[in-house]
């Protein structure tokens, strides 16, 4: 599905270059690397929970490739390891949060450009929406980029949104990324009429329905729907089809609600493999090519992991001292008497 | 503002007093407010070209413009997720939820995001939202038009409550509001709308202060009679009948549900020794027991007997023929007043 | 708009005869006069507020006129008097509720077929969604009809409806009354993309944009629906352009939204004149069929009249007593507590 | 189930008793449920073929079918909304929220719907629905997975609130909730699910009795702990701990946090003449100041000490890593127990 007419402002760039396409392979095998790398971390006790996005790396990378961060926004669940990477935030302050240090996340959202790591499904959809109007109301050109899943579609708060977004032509990119599964319930059982794009003409929100696991795909449709929410016509919906081939988190187990099988066929060809392979047959990178931007991975990983494990607590006086901008009396005596009896102890 | 303040706030004498109703009173406050603070905005259900089925907002999308006063579409949760956003991008909002009762749609947006993104993103996310609630009953309204969320708020860590129980109060509560930069929930009382008071538009208070704590309202011996919003002036009213009786109450606005002046608690009742806490939500876990709880924390030795709780019933808020039945009548705090005073310990 | 193929099963009757057409009439006019008196009624102080329905007693009968109450099951808003007087609800025990004798009105909703009346707006939709897949489980041949407006439309509840009733095929009649209004909001700015009929092809729920003024159409449309959801095909969305022609309720002032100029255009030919046009045009009815109806309206207007002004406060133990089918101790001891001192005055 | 009680009710030696965890003692009873009533249906997210996020559902959609224990679409609104419709329609509806923080997008069908149905249709339309929330913290997980949401349900007219703390509750209280004819919020303590111990399938109580009220878990003479969910094992330990100290620790299963069980709460204390309540949600506005203005009003002249509450503070449930900082521990609640004995009248 393509409902997006062809924007006249020119803002979409041409495609993608020989540089460009490289960069998306070694942000993509980074993505994964660290990706498994953190189940690994869960089960050696380095943390104690993850949401892994195995298979979702192209629509991650992709996507997050689109953004301008000297003028957009993205705003994530907690999924989104791979935009998050892409935009260049400080990995051992995003991955923090898997570390149970601090929801959220310990990396600065206003430098960042990414919003807290949100754990309400479709939370921050209408978060989007919000900022992306003080776009409007500024005279600023900044569009939101906001992030949900298949599962988190069902929500009324995302309706809401789309609703908002559309009636105040507000510059919007709503980007769905339908896995296939919302824990255990897939789509067929979650996403009534069985696609997300199709409700966006509902709210004559243009729509684009495209192939997730093909990075270039992703680009060039997230790069369409910003040219056209930039100039001023409002939202986009983007629905991007892959395939969520890990477990929920590392607390589910995915054996009770599909088999090896369905996962094989649903999950199809690895969206890195594929990339890799159009290099290939483009000549646009080598093996050796390929070895370097696995060890570079590698390399990154083992900083992030070795800046995880020096990660120490929080101080518990933050519970109280970032409540407020302006704490109150009542906060300040429970951090006294706090204090008191963690030091009596 | 604060140029008035330091103006007046150096002498004595009442500085010069204007007399209108709150729903004026709070209009003037937003309007002052979109003058003094270009990235205020103000939105809601109704709140552009209408005016807000209360008028609060009314005249304030034709003198500021459309951009910044704003009707939306019928969605609370909508109205709060996207001022979540606009705080993010800079602005101040102001949405108002229409009725109390509508409030909970947005409950999810306001618990889980306004009043956590401060925390959530360490200090680089302040939300200074002023949602404005119309709250509370008495005035004959359908259904879920009669509500008192002061507790579900006040329980929420990271939001701060406050409601005015008067013109003057509802424009200066609401000035300061919506200059914090934290979120403040605005209860106002619409039984109190219409009724009008002087405001004394250069200062706060008597002292010059912020208006941040609770306020004696009438000063007294025998027992202090806690409240807030709409009960504030029947508590008046009730102290004065008590008086006729040899009885001399205190009657203390709580003004801020969150955070709770305890101090000024503590303070009234170690003078009268005696409290009855009157509010409108029903009794049980409702904000009657925390004020309760701190009055005796602070004040176990000099309490003469246990505080009493004048508030509504457990029951759903009843249609207009029985919501006077339901609403603590004056009555209703006399009694309470009495099983206070004539407790003898067993 | 016409999604809705024409249903195999022949549930939908045919072409409505005459008596059922003067039946409808007779309706409608006893509609448009206890409605129209109701706003006499609060002037005069017999009851504090009404919220009326003129112009809307085509979409209002025409749609109440479809429903088997032997099996079926209807959710109203606070507008739907019409629905109400249709289906044959006791009109003293309906109207009480807008003399505040009790929320949600006096009448006995299990045997009425009417679920009591909902100030929350959107707040029964999902009501009619959970009684319908009841149905369902039971293995019974009920369809829900619930009502909402153009304005409710915006509410995340009216998506998880749409979205839970589709999934699960539920037999539902979303029947929405696009009235132009939601009280000062016009339908363009609030309804994104201009019909909420539009949203129900995202969930693959057929649907129908009527004329809500054209009670034939009404009538039809809604039977067509019935006859689908009753046949296991699941949820059907109509969508009945009409118009609020007075204000949204007795306090309310449409004069600081809207032109006496655009009311009456956006307002058209009175649906009750066309409906009599036609009964004349094809002579089934005539001037002293409708001398009779008038008459028998005003009748039945003084008669509801009178048992309101009849109508006592409910007592105040209902307060206690109505709370749950088991009471509990603190309960008693409040209801206690307030008879003590209520009789003490 | 009555067999059973009677059968067992009339002897005083314990009945035959199993041992397992929380959870199986949740799902047996759930699966009882499910055989003993043809209208009741069990319903959520991931609640059918994968039996729950916490398997507390495990095995009843392939034991009773899918038509009576299955999978939601995701959307906390539209599963109470549809509750209320399956119970208008005749069914008792056991809907599960997957965790305690994602009720809040559920709270206005929950307030304004589950709660008043009863009421707004006289009596006629019963809202028999069991509403399982796995609640409460300590157990390490993201965000919105640990909130204690006691206080705004029990503010709410129209509802009733209960949490087992042990299998052997959790059994029977689900047993009992989900046979009731009125809507019960059902908090099941999350960190207690895989604790095992022993369980009493054949009676409720010791003395055959339904389990309405608070329970005493352990008696004792000096103080009353008054306790929870989580926290009354918690309180069990510290008491313990505290009788090592020659303190006798009364510990108090609220159980029922809505209705409130005043008079074993007052019964209690007269004995004890001083109490700690200990919760794991935020102080200000919590179940904690209803209950301790409950003691304070049913024992004044018996108190030696005003009533202490050892709560989580007035802040957003932190992160894992202050997570043990931020639930009362064993400490605090010692030094709770400390400062009430200590204190002297000034
Ligand atoms: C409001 C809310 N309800 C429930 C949950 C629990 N939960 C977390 S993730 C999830 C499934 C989300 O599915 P989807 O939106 O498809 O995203 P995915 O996990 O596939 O990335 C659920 C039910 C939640 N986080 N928020
Ligand atoms: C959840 C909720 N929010 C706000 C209101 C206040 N309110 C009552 S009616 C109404 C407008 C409804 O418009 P629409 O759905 O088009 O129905 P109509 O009044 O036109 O029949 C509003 C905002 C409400 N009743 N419920
Ligand atoms: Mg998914
Ligand atoms: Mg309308």
């Amino acid at each position: 599905m393509d409902t997006l007419s062809p924007v006249a402002s020119g803002g979409a760039a041409g495609p993608l270059t020989a540089d460009e396409l490289r960069e998306l392979y070694s942000l993509m095998v980074a993505v994964r690397h660290l990706d498994t790398s953190a189940i690994a971390w869960q089960r050696q006790g380095i943390i104690p929970g993850y949401a892994p996005e195995l298979g979702q790396e192209a629509a991650q990378v992709g996507s997050g490739y689109a953004v301008d961060i000297t003028r957009d926004f993205v705003f994530p669940t907690y999924r989104e390891m791979g935009v998050a990477r892409t935009l260049g935030v400080d990995m051992v302050a995003y991955m923090s949060t898997h570390k149970a240090t601090w929801h959220g996340g310990l990396y600065n959202p206003m430098e960042s450009r990414l919003a807290p790591i949100q754990a309400v499904v479709a939370g921050s959809v209408l978060h989007a929406v919000g900022w992306a109007h003080g776009q409007t109301l500024d005279g600023k050109d900044g569009v939101a980029l906001t992030y949900f899943g298949d599962g988190a579609s069902s929500q009324g708060d995302v309706h809401e949104a789309m609703n908002f977004a559309a009636v105040m032509k507000a510059p919007v990119v709503f980007f769905v990324q339908n896995n296939g599964w919302a824990i255990s319930v897939p789509t067929e059982r979650q996403v009534a009429g069985g696609s997300v794009a199709a409700r966006a003409a509902g709210y004559g929100i243009p729509a684009l329905k495209i192939d997730g696991d093909d990075v270039v795909a992703v680009v060039d449709a997230t790069r369409r729907a910003f040219a056209h929410a930039r100039s001023g016509n409002g939202p986009v919906l983007i629905e991007a089809m892959t395939y969520r081939r890990g477990p929920h988190s590392t607390s589910d187990d995915p054996g009770r609600y599909r088999s090896l099988d369905e996962e094989r066929d649903g999950a199809g060809v690895d969206p890195i493999e594929r990339l890799r392979q159009r290099l290939l047959a483009d000549s646009i990178a080598d093996e050796a090519f390929f070895a370097e931007v696995l060890a570079a991975a590698k390399a990154e990983e083992e900083q992030i992991r070795t800046g995880i494990q020096g990660l120490g607590s929080r101080p518990g006086t933050e519970m109280f001292d970032l409540v407020f901008q302006e704490t109150t009396p009542a906060l300040q005596a429970q951090a006294a008497n706090w204090r008191e009896e963690s030091e009596h102890v | 503002m604060s140029n008035s303040i330091l103006e007046s706030g150096t002498t004595n004498e009442p500085a010069s007093t204007t007399v209108m109703s709150m729903q004026q009173a709070l209009n003037r406050a937003l309007d002052e407010v979109l003058a003094e603070n270009r990235k205020a905005v103000v939105f809601g259900e109704d709140c552009g070209r209408l005016g807000g089925v209360f008028r609060i907002t009314d005249g304030l999308q034709a003198k500021h413009g459309a951009q910044r006063v704003f009707d939306t579409p019928l969605a609370e949760s909508g109205i709060l997720g996207l001022s979540v956003g606009l705080a993010m991008a800079g602005f101040h909002p102001i949405p108002e939820v229409q009725f109390d009762g509508f409030a909970y749609p947005a409950i999810n947006q306001i618990v889980c995001q306004i009043a956590r993104m401060n925390y959530r993103s360490r200090g680089t996310m302040p939300m200074p939202i002023t949602l404005r609630v119309p709250s509370f009953g008495g005035i004959r309204a359908p259904e879920h038009h009669g509500e008192s969320l002061e507790a579900l708020f006040a329980h929420v860590p990271g939001l701060k409550v406050v409601s005015p129980s008067n013109p003057h109060e509802a424009y200066h509560l609401l000035k300061y509001a919506a200059t914090r930069p934290d979120p403040v929930i605005f209860m106002e009382p619409k039984s109190r709308y219409w009724q009008k008071a002087e405001v004394d538009i250069a200062r706060h208070e008597a002292d010059g202060g912020a208006p941040t704590g609770a306020k004696i309202m009438r000063e007294g011996r025998h027992l202090t009679l806690v409240a807030w919003g709409a009960m504030v002036s029947r508590c008046l009213q009730v102290a004065e009948l008590a008086a006729e009786d040899g009885i001399d109450v205190e009657v203390l606005d709580l003004r801020w549900l969150k955070p709770i002046d305890a101090a000024a608690l503590a303070a009234s009742v170690r003078k009268t020794r005696r409290a009855v806490v009157v509010h409108e939500a029903p009794l049980t876990s409702g904000l009657g027991a925390e004020v309760a709880q701190l009055i005796t924390q602070h004040c176990f030795d000099t309490l003469k007997a246990p505080v009493e709780r004048v508030t509504g019933f457990d029951v759903p808020y009843p249609s207009g023929d029985l919501e006077d039945e339901y609403i603590p009548n004056i009555d209703r705090i006399l009694f309470g007043i009495q099983r206070v005073l004539e407790y003898k310990r067993g």
